[in-house]
């Protein structure tokens, strides 16, 4: 990984250089495997989440691709209906669950500490307990996968069918275990960045000063903290059923098979919006970078972040409209499915104002801008046509509905993730991606998308149902599946370009430096790639507009130590100096507490008493990770002088 | 034999209920294609638009800015305000309770078909049948929908929307035919391997033609005419097949799989998989889960002679 | 890079402060709003199959007993008294206060652990024998898990002052610990409530 | 204990791919040509029963699965309950009256057995009567644990009385003389 890297220049700004390389010693004391298993850099970890959750991409996308093969012609025999479940199944459990949620919050553990000035995380080693939890269960539904046992009761599992009866063998038992692995690792991050934008802001970056894109991550990581334990619950509730006998969901007894729905889209509502609102952290940036000016708004653009996340948690039953919902229910959330379009209008309109007044630089990231706007726009326009009850009665469950939601992940998400890669790419590795491939990547993509899905909308509201292996030959709906199937092949054609200049840029790319679009935020203000200290001193904000509001010093306090990992606290609000926390050495008891945590759930769906036994093996990873180490560091001499902001202010 | 082409759209409302929801989507559809439009044209001459040199920068610009958003924002409520009014009216009238007289059909989901009942106050004029759904055009149809096993999902575009069949809990839908003709439907909520080929044809018929078809399907069985029908007879009622079909007259009584009684009448097999013709069913009888893989029939090695006798027996169950 | 320009120092700051200034006061409140809206979600569960019957319990199925989960209840807002004399002890950077009062509430939590064993019999009801008995158990079993992490975390501590001498850290973080206890029992109180007095009221 | 366990998980992982499989179709239809119709109620000869094909289903969740289908579906439960035994002997218990073993079970469904037990020859093909020993078997707790299911959701025929949802849907849009058939 390192073999390439090039040269390291433009180190972040520090009153003495010598702290360079006690820094460096203090935060990269050992090297070897041992040091990558024991990691504890949110950058390292960071790189890892970001690798493993495009392989699950990857992986999702081959499985696309075998979908739009087996659908291209009616009656084709590519596929049975056993591996043509499982792999639609793992298709969307992938791509939300392994891909979708994980990459973003994985752009959020690379870049929070980064755009708040910090050296690090709030909880390095939390970090690392995340990641591998993550890479286990990731791994374990692939496994199961390839071992013939792929989940095959769709993304969604609804009981009865992915219950005991309906569901047999370990195949459903494996999917709801996984949804508990990923569960931990969502929160982990999400506790993460809520301490990391909260406490270790720059001094002097108010929260009426935080770029878009913080924000957009702290908005997520709250409404993770509220959604995804309704998953967890359910597939624990499922698991119980399937395992232990018990009744949650068995309407002979009591039980409701509503039940699950409810909790399964009380989380899975505002999951897009937790896909979706990160998405809108990325194009904020990357707008006011290359139109060189701040976006238009910026009070009206944090209260939409802050209204979507709030009202999308009063979605949810618009998934459930065909099980009758009572008309006051559906009234309500009827109105609010449709207002929900407000906000997102509202942030759209202020991108394209700041587009009018600003200087557009057309460099790869921007096209993908344009991009999300256009696909985007049309998810969310046919979003509000089925937000309608009448017409989602129709359009429910129908390749309509395929296409819709295909429009607003790819174009709400995976747009402007590409986006982040092009924009992001030289602060990860020190070197710019090619704007010429880039540009072909974005062409390929933007029309292969389109011929994929337009064609999904006429193919449901003709009565093509979601979830079908195959249709008869005189339904008539065998040419526009070919239409669509042929843009998957242009979209694997992106991709594939793409993968290109990954592979050219990582070794090959023009050298980046600091700062090569002349951003306005803190993370341009480290190398390229960053030290593993990220930053030198706390540099100091004095402006919403960050690195642009400098002159010709950059304003920092001194005063940490160099000696050990020592991270500046600052206060919520105001971004006001108050602690000098000293974070954990590298360590190897997450990785350990991960394997344990891996084992209880593996085991757990063989034998309920995994669960305790898993509980008390713990805390042998966990008295390793607490236990007071005796860590020897020569005294600094003290530096005279108190602390004081106004001054630069 | 030619097959006639069944309806399968919601492009092609044939009911009073679709065809308002029709209406309903054009009007989105038009306000959809507008607002896109004016979005994208905004992006890109926002994007692409000529810029003087010596352009004006001061903050006064970005108070206009301001204005317009304001203005968009104002008229995107405004839009969705029509739009939501319009779906709420019609969704409340679409639920409102229908005409007293009604046809009222239980529908049970099965894995993977469709069981058809109609009520009746006299026991005997109960008909039950599978795959297919008679109604007269004009007369408004209630369906009970009830699931065996696990959720399915009932959905003829034509002829409106879909409720979902969820065992535990009682759903009705209901609409008004307004066009007679065949409407093709198929399980819209993914129910297991077979979800795919979970079809259901609804004849829309004239009141006349529809009381024919339900006197014709009130009717027990027919009497085998000949011998070799006789003998398919019994190889129904001993073999197999009787463990889980059941033909009304006879002591064939299974209850597991669709009801035979009048199957030569109707147009489908294995839910609307196979047209009904002799060698299909032959095919169907023997290997199943080629055709279905999956399907809860299982293959059945009869001996060609048995099988032949089955066939002609069948042939006759008009 | 621009050059760095010195604008104040901050060396003088504290290391180690109690409360919300503190990074680990962030973890266990977020931890707090995961398990709380976990046991909400149960206990959501629980009023949700509630609709499904006619009778609460169901009929045939004895009422949950009292006695014991009676006892446990006491005995959870008993262990406030340790907790909060670790607190103190914490703030006032007391070791042995500390030591004293972690050692008896992890051992007044393992008899809440025990005794919650019991409390699962005491409910008359198994899991598997009908949706009430499941939702039962689910609320009994979520808050368990809860309280268990809290136990164990309290043992480490109790272990790490008897053994190590603490660094202000540790202090910081038996406070923390203390609070998430208090979670722990007042998150307990409407959970007794939905399970033993719901369902007498008829 | 450890390595118990572990060696445990690793077979149980080896196992999954012959517990997962679905097989839908056994033979080619020609060969398991055991139907021949029956004119009478008298059963010559013995059951075919092959015993190579067995632990296929024994270890088979959708054998399992479809063979607990079948016992529903048969009314198996009509005599035998689920299990616990009624009108027939229970088959929970450890007590075989004919023997466990798969092929004598096969035989006891195949030809029937005296005072009460009906035989299913030329009622069910042999892959069908496999499945349903199969899962006789895995509820006294023979052949694969992992493989079986906890409970079933089967909707009983007979409503659950103490359930509200067992009478009428909560918002009928009908009028009540519609709903008594």
């Amino acid at each position: 990984m390192t073999a390439a890297s090039p040269p390291v220049i433009d180190l972040p700004p520090a009153v003495d250089p010598a702290d360079h390389a006690r820094l460096r010693r203090t935060y990269e004391p050992i090297r070897g495997f041992y040091a990558w298993l024991a990691s504890v850099d949110h950058k390292s970890i960071a790189k890892r989440y970001i690798a493993t959750c495009l392989v699950f991409f990857a992986l999702g996308g081959l499985e696309a691709a075998v979908i739009r093969a087996q659908l291209s012609r009616p009656e084709n025999g590519l596929v049975g209906p056993d591996t043509y479940n499982q792999v639609f199944t793992m298709h969307g459990t992938t791509m939300m669950f392994l891909f979708a949620v994980p990459i973003m919050q994985a752009m959020g553990l690379y870049l929070v500490p980064l755009m708040v000035g910090a050296k690090e995380t709030a909880f390095p080693r939390l970090n690392a307990l995340g990641y591998w939890v993550f890479l286990i269960g990731g791994v374990f539904i692939y496994t199961g996968f390839f071992l013939n046992a792929g989940a095959d009761a769709g993304w969604f599992a609804y009981v009865p069918l992915s219950g005991p009866e309906y569901s047999s063998g370990k195949r459903v038992d494996i999917w709801a275990q996984m949804i508990t692995f990923t569960e931990i690792a969502a929160l982990i991050a999400a506790l993460q960045t809520i301490a990391t934008v909260l406490k270790l802001r720059a001094p002097g970056m108010s929260l009426n000063r935080m770029p878009l894109f913080l924000w957009a991550q702290l908005v997520t990581a709250f409404m993770v903290i509220f959604a995804m334990p309704s998953v967890a619950t359910g597939s624990l509730f499922l698991s119980f059923d399937r395992l232990v006998g018990s009744q949650f969901y068995n309407p002979a007894e009591g039980g409701d098979a509503l039940l699950w729905q409810h909790l399964f889209w009380f989380f899975g509502h505002p999951e897009v919006y937790i896909i979706f609102i990160p998405a809108l952290g990325f194009i904020s940036q990357i707008v006011t970078t290359f139109t060189r000016r701040p976006v238009v708004g910026y009070p009206v653009m944090v209260l939409a972040l802050l209204v979507t996340a709030f009202m999308s948690f009063g979605l949810w039953v618009h998934h459930m409209f065909a099980t009758t919902v009572p008309q006051l229910g559906s009234t309500f959330f009827t109105a609010a499915s449709t207002l929900i379009a407000v906000p997102t209008g509202v942030q759209i309109f202020c991108w394209i104002a700041t587009l009018w007044l600003g200087r557009p630089v057309w460099r790869t990231p921007l096209l993908f801008v344009m991009g999300f706007i256009a696909v985007f726009t049309i998810g969310g326009l046919t979003g509000v046509m089925v937000a309608s009850v009448p017409f989602d009665l129709q359009a429910h469950d129908s390749y309509f509905v395929v296409a819709h939601l295909h429009y607003v992940l790819l174009g709400g998400a995976v747009f402007p993730l590409f986006a982040a890669f092009y924009y992001w790419f030289p602060k990860i590795t020190g070197r710019l991606m090619n704007e010429r491939l880039g540009r072909w990547n974005f062409w390929l993509l933007f029309v292969g998308v389109n011929v994929t899905f337009f064609p999904m909308h006429r193919l449901g509201l003709e009565g093509m149902t979601r979830r079908v292996y195959t249709y008869l030959e005189s339904t008539g709906w065998g040419t526009l599946n070919l239409v669509s199937s042929v843009g998957a092949v242009i979209i694997v054609a992106g991709m594939a370009v793409f993968v290109v200049n990954l592979a050219r840029s990582w070794r090959g790319g023009a050298v980046a430096g600091a700062n090569p679009w002349d951003a306005d935020t803190l993370e341009w203000a480290t190398s390229s790639p960053p030290p593993p200290y990220n930053f030198a001193d706390p540099i100091v904000v004095t402006s919403r507009s960050g690195l642009w509001a400098y002159g010709d010093e950059i304003p920092v306090l001194q005063g940490l130590r160099t000696d050990l990992p020592q991270v500046l606290v600052t206060t919520v609000m105001d971004a006001e100096p108050v602690l000098r926390h000293i974070h954990p050495s590298p360590t190897i008891a997450p990785f350990v507490m991960a394997v344990i945590i891996g084992a209880m759930l593996i085991g757990g769906i063989f034998t309920p008493w995994a669960y305790p036994a898993g509980l008390v093996a713990i805390g042998v990873p966990w008295l390793m990770w607490a236990w007071p180490r005796r860590r020897s560091y020569e005294h600094q001499e003290e530096l005279k002088g108190t602390f004081s902001l106004e001054a630069p202010i | 034999m030619t097959w006639l082409q069944a309806a399968h759209s919601a492009l092609h409302p044939a009911s009073a209920q679709a065809d308002r929801v029709g209406r309903l989507y054009n009007f989105l559809l038009i306000v959809a294609v507008l607002v896109f439009v004016a979005v994208m044209v905004a992006a890109l001459w926002a994007a692409w638009r000529r810029r003087p040199i010596d352009e004006d920068t001061s903050p006064a610009r970005d108070a206009r800015a301001h204005r317009v958003i304001f203005a968009g924002a104002a008229a995107t409520v405004a839009i969705l305000f029509v739009a939501l009014v319009y779906d709420l009216a019609l969704g409340r009238s679409l639920t409102r309770r229908a005409t007293r007289e009604m046809l009222t059909v239980r529908i049970t989901g099965h894995q993977w078909w469709w069981e058809v009942e109609y009520e009746d106050p006299t026991p005997q004029n109960r008909v039950r049948t599978a795959n297919e759904l008679h109604v007269p055009v004009g007369q408004t149809v209630a369906l009970k929908l009830a699931s065996a096993d696990v959720i399915h999902s009932f959905w003829a575009p034509s002829l409106g929307g879909k409720k979902d069949l969820i065992p535990g809990h009682h759903n009705e839908l209901w609409f008004t035919p307004t066009e007679p003709g065949l409407y093709r439907m198929q399980c819209a909520e993914f129910c297991g391997l077979q979800h795919a080929y979970m079809a259901l044809e609804v004849v829309v018929e004239d009141s006349k033609k529809f009381a024919q078809w339900i006197n014709a399907q009130r009717k027990p069985a027919a009497t085998p005419p000949d011998t070799l029908t006789a003998r398919g007879k019994l190889v129904f009622e001993s073999g197999p097949c009787a463990t889980c079909h059941a033909i009304a007259g006879t002591s064939a009584a299974g209850t597991i799989g669709p009801d035979l009684t009048h199957i030569a009448s109707r147009r489908w097999l294995a839910s609307g998989r196979l047209g009904n013709t002799r060698a299909n069913l032959a095919g169907w009888i023997v290997d199943p889960q080629r055709i279905k893989p999956g399907v809860l029939m299982p293959s059945n090695g009869l001996e060609p002679a048995d099988l032949q006798a089955l066939l002609n027996y069948l042939a006759s169950l008009k | 890079m621009k050059p760095a320009k010195q604008v104040g120092v901050i060396h003088s700051l504290p290391e180690n402060v109690f409360g919300a200034a503190a990074l680990t006061w962030w973890a266990v409140v977020s931890l707090m709003l995961i398990e709380g809206t976990t046991l909400a979600l149960c206990a959501g569960a629980y009023v949700y199959v509630r609709q499904n019957y006619y009778e609460w319990p169901p009929a045939h199925t004895p009422l949950p007993d009292l006695g014991i989960p009676s006892i446990n209840l006491a005995l959870m807002l008993l262990t406030i008294v340790p907790a909060w004399w670790v607190f103190r002890s914490a703030r006032a950077h007391d070791r042995g206060g500390v030591l004293v009062g972690a050692s008896l509430q992890a051992i007044m939590g393992v008899a809440i652990m025990v005794l919650r064993y019991f409390e699962l019999q005491a409910v008359n009801v198994r899991w598997d024998t009908n949706a009430y008995g499941s939702v039962v158990w689910g609320v009994l079993v979520g808050h368990a898990v809860v309280m268990v992490t809290d136990v164990m975390d309290t043992i480490g501590l109790a272990l790490m002052f008897a053994i190590e001498e603490p660094e202000e850290k540790h202090f910081v973080d038996s406070c923390e610990n203390t609070q998430f206890w208090y979670f722990v029992v007042a998150s307990w109180l409407p959970l007794f409530f939905l399970v033993y007095l719901y369902p007498r009221l008829g | 204990m450890k390595r118990a366990v572990a060696a445990a998980l690793m077979a149980a992982t080896i196992a999954a791919c012959d517990r997962e499989e679905r097989r839908f179709r056994e033979l080619p239809p020609s060969a398991s040509a055991t139907n021949a119709v029956r004119q009478s109620e008298l059963q010559p000869g013995g059951a075919i029963v092959e015993e190579s094909t067995y632990t296929k289903y024994d270890e088979n969740a959708y054998a399992l699965s479809q063979g607990k289908r079948l016992y529903e579906g048969m009314n198996c439960a009509g005599c035998h309950f689920h299990g616990g035994g009624g009108i027939g002997p229970p088959l929970m218990d450890d007590e075989w009256i004919y023997g466990s073993d798969p092929a004598q079970i096969f035989k006891t469904i195949v030809e029937g057995r005296p005072n009460g037990m009906p035989s299913f020859k030329g009622k069910l093909g042999n892959s069908q009567v496999w499945q349903i020993v199969a899962y006789v078997r895995s509820m006294s707790g023979l052949g694969s644990r992992p493989a079986s299911s906890a409970r079933d959701d089967h909707m009983k025929v007979a409503p659950n009385l103490q359930l509200r949802k067992a009478e009428r849907p909560r918002n009928s849009f009908l009028p009540p003389s519609t709903q008594q058939p």
